[in-house]
């Protein structure tokens, strides 16, 4: 496991605190003065997932570094709901540059502090999946080609929403989005098509390279944890569900998440230089139709046997490959 | 202003000779500039460089259309491009050959005096002195002891400045070589 | 130093804090308390959620204290109570209820090792009279402490503690502990007359000035059949035989004995037969051993012991060293019909379980009071026909078992208290109980129930040792962190992380949260998140 | 110090003295040689303090610069050509954004067909960028302008491009006086940052700014530019004052006063221009704008305000209407009746040659000019491509049919 389990009978480590824990075991998010790196007012829906991930994500990072972070963010929804002029949500020093350059903005960021000797302050470069697996894969590639001191969260939500929802390298076989309508005999997303980035990351045989999800509180914040206490290129890829893009209840976010990872569909495993290092065993094991069912994206899927039948192989095949029901050591 | 233009092909260091030749220049005080033919030549294709010594600054950008010198740092090059074009009556020549201007099948091309023309085996004495066949510097030697435009001793130091140490050395004792070779040996054995 | 960032493009932080997303809001989250199915169960009352809350953090002197607030008997409860809390325990859907029971019983035990004391309160000048010092009687004394009022029980036996002492056998219920907990109430100055059987109630409250009563005499007498018989086999009751055991008197059970019965007592009876050397023990039953009456557990730890359940007949004859049993024919839950087939059964003493009735000597000089079907009507306040006469217990209209006694010696109490000051206080209404489907109980682990310890059979019918074995200190409260706290939030913060709008102020340890109405858009994701099911939506008014 | 240097080799020593902190480039020809001396100045420790990172294209090079620039770093970065265009998209965003970057290009053409060779299309491409666009006439000046971009761009927080034709300059060897540090360290001093990313006063850059406030950001950064009208020739007497040396301010001028026509121009052809002025007695002037971005327009026409014609000659042309240098010019003389002329010569690295340059003052003084000239242009060629036209309704890639017309041994010829 990526952290310490402690089996508290009641609520154990799966909720956010726990008053039976001691303070070195409960999370960031727990704390009364964590740093809300990402504040209220911001304009994001009703449920969003990415706003969650990031602020997970970021107070983690500000704890570590006692708040010595700078993040250069990709366009996208968690660019535009945060920062409409007049109005900022973040709390730490951030930068918006274009959509396919965040890696290579921390980069110039990390060198500015190396070379003024702040190498104290750490950078995360940030985005969603259109603008880390499409178009910014040129310069993520580049980033951890260099191994700079950077590390660059990806924000899953599997799709272009910020620009109406349309299909990107990480949009699921079979989902519906406005360039993969649910028409024709092979209705939704292609199958067997997109890219699967965490590993490519790994191909690059950095440092660290994580995948998470947001219902996985205290494993979300010890890869986080883990990633700061490396130097060089560093991945993370979080896992969050977005209502508009997936049709899904504003209160099934979180749910949602959980059900990806309970299924299969979002393995949550750990890499370093180029070897998977461990592997969060799923809990439960659920049949991919309860992950599908409450999103509309997929209403065509759970009516179609044969495509059903082949994401649930796809939840199999990462069963399989990243053995997510044996026990780990 | 005397203008040189420098024919080879790529590898045989022709924009380094335009480069050591306007150093040289530069060192005896005067105003000068080289400049390569710009291109993506890559080994073996025709290269053309150019270097103008003047006393005065040197504004012109355009290519030498019409220069006072003309080195050939390769005799192949005869079939392949109009070498002489441009070249003024009371032009110099020098060719890097073993053979004679009739051998060469270029009598008719040529209407210089023929104490302005001169033959030099230039890769030969590249190989006995640097080891390997580049002209460039031979030939910048012999170009001193032809015009008289620059000193020998200006060639030296500029190669020097440009390849410091014994490649620096050995070319230097080439260009002395050729220098020495045109400044002795009679017209006839380097003309005909 | 001014101001040099360029205009629009760079922002100061904090800015979004002027956008106020609340507005966005068509459902608010508010947080609410909702009634456990434990604490809604438990017929003494009991706060049990709020005890395991306290013992979950080894707070064990904390927890009791707040299960004397309903009920002064933990460890006895913790050995006899049938707890219907564990039947109704959500986590019965998840994995395995939480031991409430044993829970209990560790921190009863706690509570005499460590001789924790629970002080009366202010005194009233007021004085009642009890009858009986039976569950309901010494539980009412109680909570009349509590209260302030004076205290005196009379008791017709040698010993306090009615049927717990004299119906359940030591190795159910160890004198030492009921003798611990009935001590500690007298400490708080209780008086208890023994061996005073009282004939005139309202004489005896006029005498000694009493200010009210309450009657909880129980039900006693033995509900015996005439079974034809030619008297060669003797034909015991079971309420005798076990006071006989409680006082050392000879029972008469021996070689074979049959029990005639399928409750509670029934089962006493046979398992302590058992202990007592009988050569087989039999329970004749008129219907099928699942409707029998007696608590599963404990036919089951019967059957462990060699007690023989014999189904669907009855007993019709005693005839030459022989009983001659009818069977019967159950067509459904309804009563037995005889069949007319005869079978005979081996048998050295027949003991007779077939109920218990109300000693009806003490209404004799109280004109007002009858009994209707064997039981004295009482109101909504337990108070009889006759004012300021109250009763509870077995004696009155109800399922009989000791923890519901205790249950009514505390209402009682209460009603007592409020007809002394002049009027009765109206019930305060029950909050929503929570159903498992109202929580999300993904975030509860999985743990099996930390199984009680069974002394082997063996030991157990070797003689009258406890038979059930104790939790420790550790698993105790590992078993109460079973506990969901269903519908009441104990700090898991979950709503204060889950929001993705910072909308959550957290308070602090033990003062819980609050909601940022400025900016919760209501997305309702702490709802749904909530492990226990205490944050609700409630649609805003627009 | 006077040295014999390349062009290249000069401004790589010239950037170092201005003690850059994060240096980032991919290579492009004809920028190459200065990025390669960058780096073997930071490799072997000469330069310290400095970062030099080898990117995976221009725009990730421009990007670094963006992010090393917000974070405080003094930064530069050199392109050219295709390069400048596949940097586009930051380029613009690094001027909205308020980052003091310097940037050097090699000016080259741009594809297709692809051509590595000089002629200004690339800058021009970016004229409209935001940035502050200066061109140099030769080396020595493409070393004093670097140094004085610097100080231009930290002044008004935006970022400079410094424009050089390729190979004629970049490529150039000739005598340069390369100043000395603490001369350089006098007239520059330490970046200050108008805006920097900072844990211990965070702030948040490149925020969305919607129709409410667009109009005033793009109304301010043309003010900001309005400023370096001022700012560069101010800054270019200040380094005058220390290093001896006019870079010409905005725009400079040869024989301008009594002339009748004035040849207009930008970079390194000037002085092809004044060789061939000063073998001639026509009576024609000069005038180089070395501030493309901003536009002098106040200064090029106090300049010219008593010429009968102007002859705008440039390495650029917008497809479809014409010289784009002469349209901003026409700008400055607009309400005066004063000719304007647009030559397009060089394109592509076509030779500039005296010769043709005679025939075309010979041209210009008898107003035997049409609007738009075209230098040396093979008529012969596109005439008998443009009878293929008319011929064939498609004719396939125009340039592959220029290309077999003139023939390799012809292309060769022009270098």
């Amino acid at each position: 496991m990526s952290h310490q389990q402690v089996k508290f009978y009641q609520t154990g480590t799966l909720t956010v605190g726990n008053r039976l824990l001691d303070a070195a075991q409960r999370t960031v998010q727990a704390t009364i003065d964590r740093s809300n790196s990402l504040d209220s007012g911001h304009r994001a829906c009703q449920g969003c997932g990415e706003a969650l991930g990031a602020r997970y994500a970021i107070d983690t990072a500000m704890r570590e570094t006692n708040n010595k972070v700078i993040a250069a963010n990709a366009t996208g929804c968690l660019e535009v709901f945060t920062t409409p002029y007049p109005e900022t949500s973040w709390t730490l020093p951030w930068i918006h540059s274009l959509f396919g350059n965040a890696p290579a903005i921390g980069t110039g960021i990390a060198a500015a502090m190396k070379v003024k000797g702040r190498e104290d302050v750490r950078v995360i470069a940030q985005g969603g999946d259109g603008g880390t697996t499409d178009i910014g894969f040129g310069c993520l590639s580049g980033m951890f080609e260099r191994n700079d001191d950077v590390l660059y969260i990806c924000y899953d939500n599997q799709g272009y929403m910020n620009t109406g929802v349309q299909r990107s390298s990480a949009t699921p076989g079979g989902a519906r989005t406005a360039t993969t309508m649910p028409v024709g005999p092979e209705p939704g997303a292609e199958f067997d098509k997109g890219k699967n980035v965490p590993l490519i990351a790994m191909a690059h045989e950095i440092p660290y390279v994580a995948t998470a999800s947001i219902d996985r509180l205290h494993d979300l914040e010890a890869k986080v944890k883990k990633a700061m206490s490396v130097r060089g290129a560093r991945y993370l890829q979080i896992f969050v569900p977005c209502p508009l893009g997936w049709g899904s209840a504003p209160a099934q976010t979180v749910n949602l998440a959980r059900l990806a990872v309970e299924s299969g569909i979002w393995p949550l495993f750990e890499g370093e230089y180029g070897e998977i290092t461990s592997v969060t065993n799923i809990r439960k094991q659920v049949p991919v139709e309860e992950y599908l069912k409450p999103q509309r994206r997929f209403a065509h899927v759970v009516k179609n046997p044969k495509q059903l039948s082949a994401v649930q192989a796809i939840a199999d095949r990462n069963i399989r490959k990243f053995s997510l029901l044996e026990e780990q050591e | 202003m005397f203008q040189v233009r420098i024919h080879g092909r790529g590898g045989q260091g022709v924009v380094s000779a335009a480069e050591i030749l306007s150093v040289a220049a530069f060192i005896e005080g005067k105003h000068s500039q080289a400049v390569p033919s710009f291109g993506s030549e890559r080994m073996g294709a025709p290269v053309v460089s150019f270097c103008r010594i003047d006393d005065k600054p040197i504004r012109l950008r355009e290519p030498i259309m019409e220069p006072d010198a003309l080195i050939v740092q390769d005799p192949t090059l005869f079939n392949a491009i109009d070498v002489f074009a441009g070249l003024s009556k009371n032009g110099y020549l020098l060719i890097n050959s073993q053979r004679s201007i009739k051998e060469l099948g270029i009598a008719n091309a040529i209407k210089l005096p023929e104490d302005k023309v001169r033959l030099v085996p230039a890769t030969e004495i590249a190989l006995q002195h640097i080891k390997r066949p580049l002209p460039n510097a031979v030939l910048l030697g012999a170009l001193a002891a032809l015009t008289g435009v620059i000193q020998i001793d200006s060639v030296a130091e500029a190669i020097a400045s440009k390849f410091p140490g014994k490649i620096g050395d050995v070319n230097i004792q080439a260009a002395k070589a050729a220098y020495e070779l045109l400044s002795h040996n009679n017209q006839e054995e380097l003309t005909c | 130093m001014k101001n040099t960032k360029p205009f629009a493009i760079t922002l100061d932080v904090g800015s979004s804090l002027l956008n106020k997303t609340g507005s966005w809001r068509t459902e608010r989250p508010v947080y609410v308390d909702r009634l456990p199915p434990c604490n809604e169960t438990c017929p003494a009352g009991e706060n049990i959620q709020e005890w395991l809350y306290h013992a979950e953090s080894g707070d064990y002197k904390k927890a009791w204290e707040e299960i004397m607030k309903h009920n002064p008997f933990p460890a006895v409860m913790g050995r006899v109570c049938y707890h219907s809390c564990e039947t109704a325990c959500n986590r019965v859907h998840l994995d395995d209820a939480v031991g409430i029971n044993s829970v209990e019983r560790f921190l009863g035990d706690q509570a005499l090792i460590n001789q924790w004391k629970v002080k009366p309160g202010k005194s009233t000048g007021k004085k009642i009279m009890i009858v009986g010092a039976g569950m309901a009687g010494l539980a009412c004394a109680y909570h009349l402490r509590l209260l302030g009022h004076e205290v005196t029980i009379f008791e017709s036996s040698s010993k306090p503690g009615g049927m717990v002492r004299y119906g359940i056998p030591k190795y159910r219920m160890p004198n030492e502990k009921l003798n611990a907990e009935i001590y500690r109430i007298e400490d708080m100055g209780v008086k208890i007359e023994l061996n005073t059987k009282i004939e005139d109630v309202l004489a005896t409250k006029e005498k000694y000035g009493f200010d009210a009563v309450f009657l909880s005499i129980g039900a006693q007498n033995a509900k015996l059949i005439n079974i034809k018989s030619d008297e060669s086999i003797p034909s015991l009751s079971a309420i005798a035989i076990l006071r006989g055991i409680e006082d050392d008197i000879a029972t008469g059970l021996h070689g074979h004995v049959v029990v005639y019965g399928g409750g509670n007592t029934a089962i006493d009876v046979a398992r302590s037969a058992i202990r007592m050397g009988a050569k087989s023990v039999k329970v004749v039953v008129r219907k099928s051993q699942e409707q029998m009456p007696a608590h599963y557990e404990e036919i089951d730890e019967a059957l462990d012991e060699g007690v023989e359940i014999v189904p669907f007949h009855s007993i019709s004859e005693i005839k030459k060293g022989q009983l001659i049993l009818e069977k019967n024919f159950v067509s459904d839950s309804s009563s037995a019909k005889p069949t007319g087939q005869f079978v005979a059964m081996e048998a050295n003493v027949v003991v007779q379980a077939l109920g218990q009735n109300v000693d009806e000597s003490l209404l004799d000089n109280l004109d007002e009071l009858r009994l209707e079907d064997g039981v004295l009507g009482v109101d909504t306040h337990l108070m009889s026909a006759i004012e300021g006469v109250f009763a509870g217990g077995d004696m009155i209209p109800s399922e009989r078992n000791v923890t519901v006694a205790i249950g009514h010696g505390k209402k009682a109490a209460r009603s007592i208290s409020q007809w002394l000051h002049g009027k009765f206080e109206k019930q305060s209404k029950k909050h929503e109980v929570v159903d498992y489907a109202m929580m999300n109980t993904w975030y509860y682990s999985d743990a099996p129930r930390t199984i009680r310890p069974m002394l082997d059979v063996v030991r157990r019918t070797s003689g009258f040792a406890e038979v059930v074995g104790d939790l420790d200190e550790t698993n105790a409260a590992f078993e109460a962190r079973r506990c969901m706290s269903c519908g009441n939030c104990f700090e898991c913060d979950n709503c204060y992380g889950v929001c993705p709008d910072n909308a959550v102020i957290k308070l602090g340890a033990g003062k819980r949260f609050e909601f940022k109405y400025d900016y919760c858009k209501g997305c309702a994701m702490c709802a749904t998140e909530c492990p226990c099911g205490s944050i609700k939506m409630e649609p805003e008014l627009i | 110090m006077l040295k014999q240097i390349e062009g290249s080799h000069g401004v790589s020593e010239a950037v170092a003295l201005c003690r850059p902190e994060v240096i980032c480039a991919y290579p492009i020809t004809p920028q190459t040689h200065i990025v390669e001396d960058l780096g073997a100045l930071v490799k072997s420790g000469k330069l310290e303090n400095c970062e030099y990172i080898n990117v995976e294209s221009e725009f990730a090079a421009l990007s670094v610069g963006i992010g090393s620039s917000a974070a405080g770093a003094r930064t530069y970065t050199a392109t050219a050509s295709q390069g400048m265009l596949f940097m586009a998209e930051a380029v613009y965003n690094a001027s909205g954004l308020g980052l003091p970057i310097v940037m050097t290009v090699g000016n080259r053409s741009i594809g297709a067909p692809i051509n590595i060779w000089n002629d200004q299309s690339d800058s021009m491409s970016m004229r409209d960028a935001g940035w502050i666009q200066l061109f140099v006439e030769d080396n020595q000046q493409a070393v004093d302008i670097h140094i004085q971009a610097f100080k231009i761009a930290e002044a008004l927080s935006l970022p400079v491009m410094v424009c050089m034709d390729g190979f004629i300059l970049t490529h150039a060897i000739e005598g340069i006086d390369v100043p000395d540090q603490k001369q350089v360290d006098k007239f520059l001093p330490s970046f200050t940052p108008r805006q920097i990313l900072d844990p211990e006063n965070p702030i948040s850059i490149g925020a969305m700014v919607g129709p409410e406030a667009f109009t005033e950001v793009r109304y301010l950064a043309h003010q900001k530019q309005k400023e370096a009208l001022k700012l560069i020739p101010k800054i270019n007497e200040e380094f005058k004052q220390i290093f001896g040396r006019d870079s010409g301010g905005l725009i400079s001028t040869f024989n301008v006063e009594d002339a009748d026509t004035v040849i207009v121009t930008l970079g390194s052809v000037i002085g092809t221009i004044q060789e061939a002025l000063d073998e001639q007695d026509e009576n024609i002037g000069a005038l180089t704008i070395r501030s493309f971005r901003p536009f002098p327009l106040e200064a090029i026409r106090s300049a010219l305000k008593n010429v009968k014609r102007v002859v705008v000659f440039e390495k650029c042309f917008a497809v479809g209407i014409g010289g784009i240098v002469a349209n901003n010019v026409r700008m400055a003389l607009s309400g005066t009746n004063i000719e304007v002329y647009e030559v397009i010569g060089g394109l592509g690295g076509r030779p500039i040659t005296r010769k043709s340059l005679h025939k075309l003052f010979k041209d210009a003084v008898k107003d035997n000019l049409e609007t738009v000239t075209f230098l040396d242009l093979k008529k012969d060629v596109v005439e008998r491509e443009l009878k293929r036209e008319k011929e064939l309704l498609q004719s396939g890639s125009v340039a592959e049919n220029v290309l077999r017309d003139v023939g390799v041994v012809n292309a060769a010829k022009t270098t």
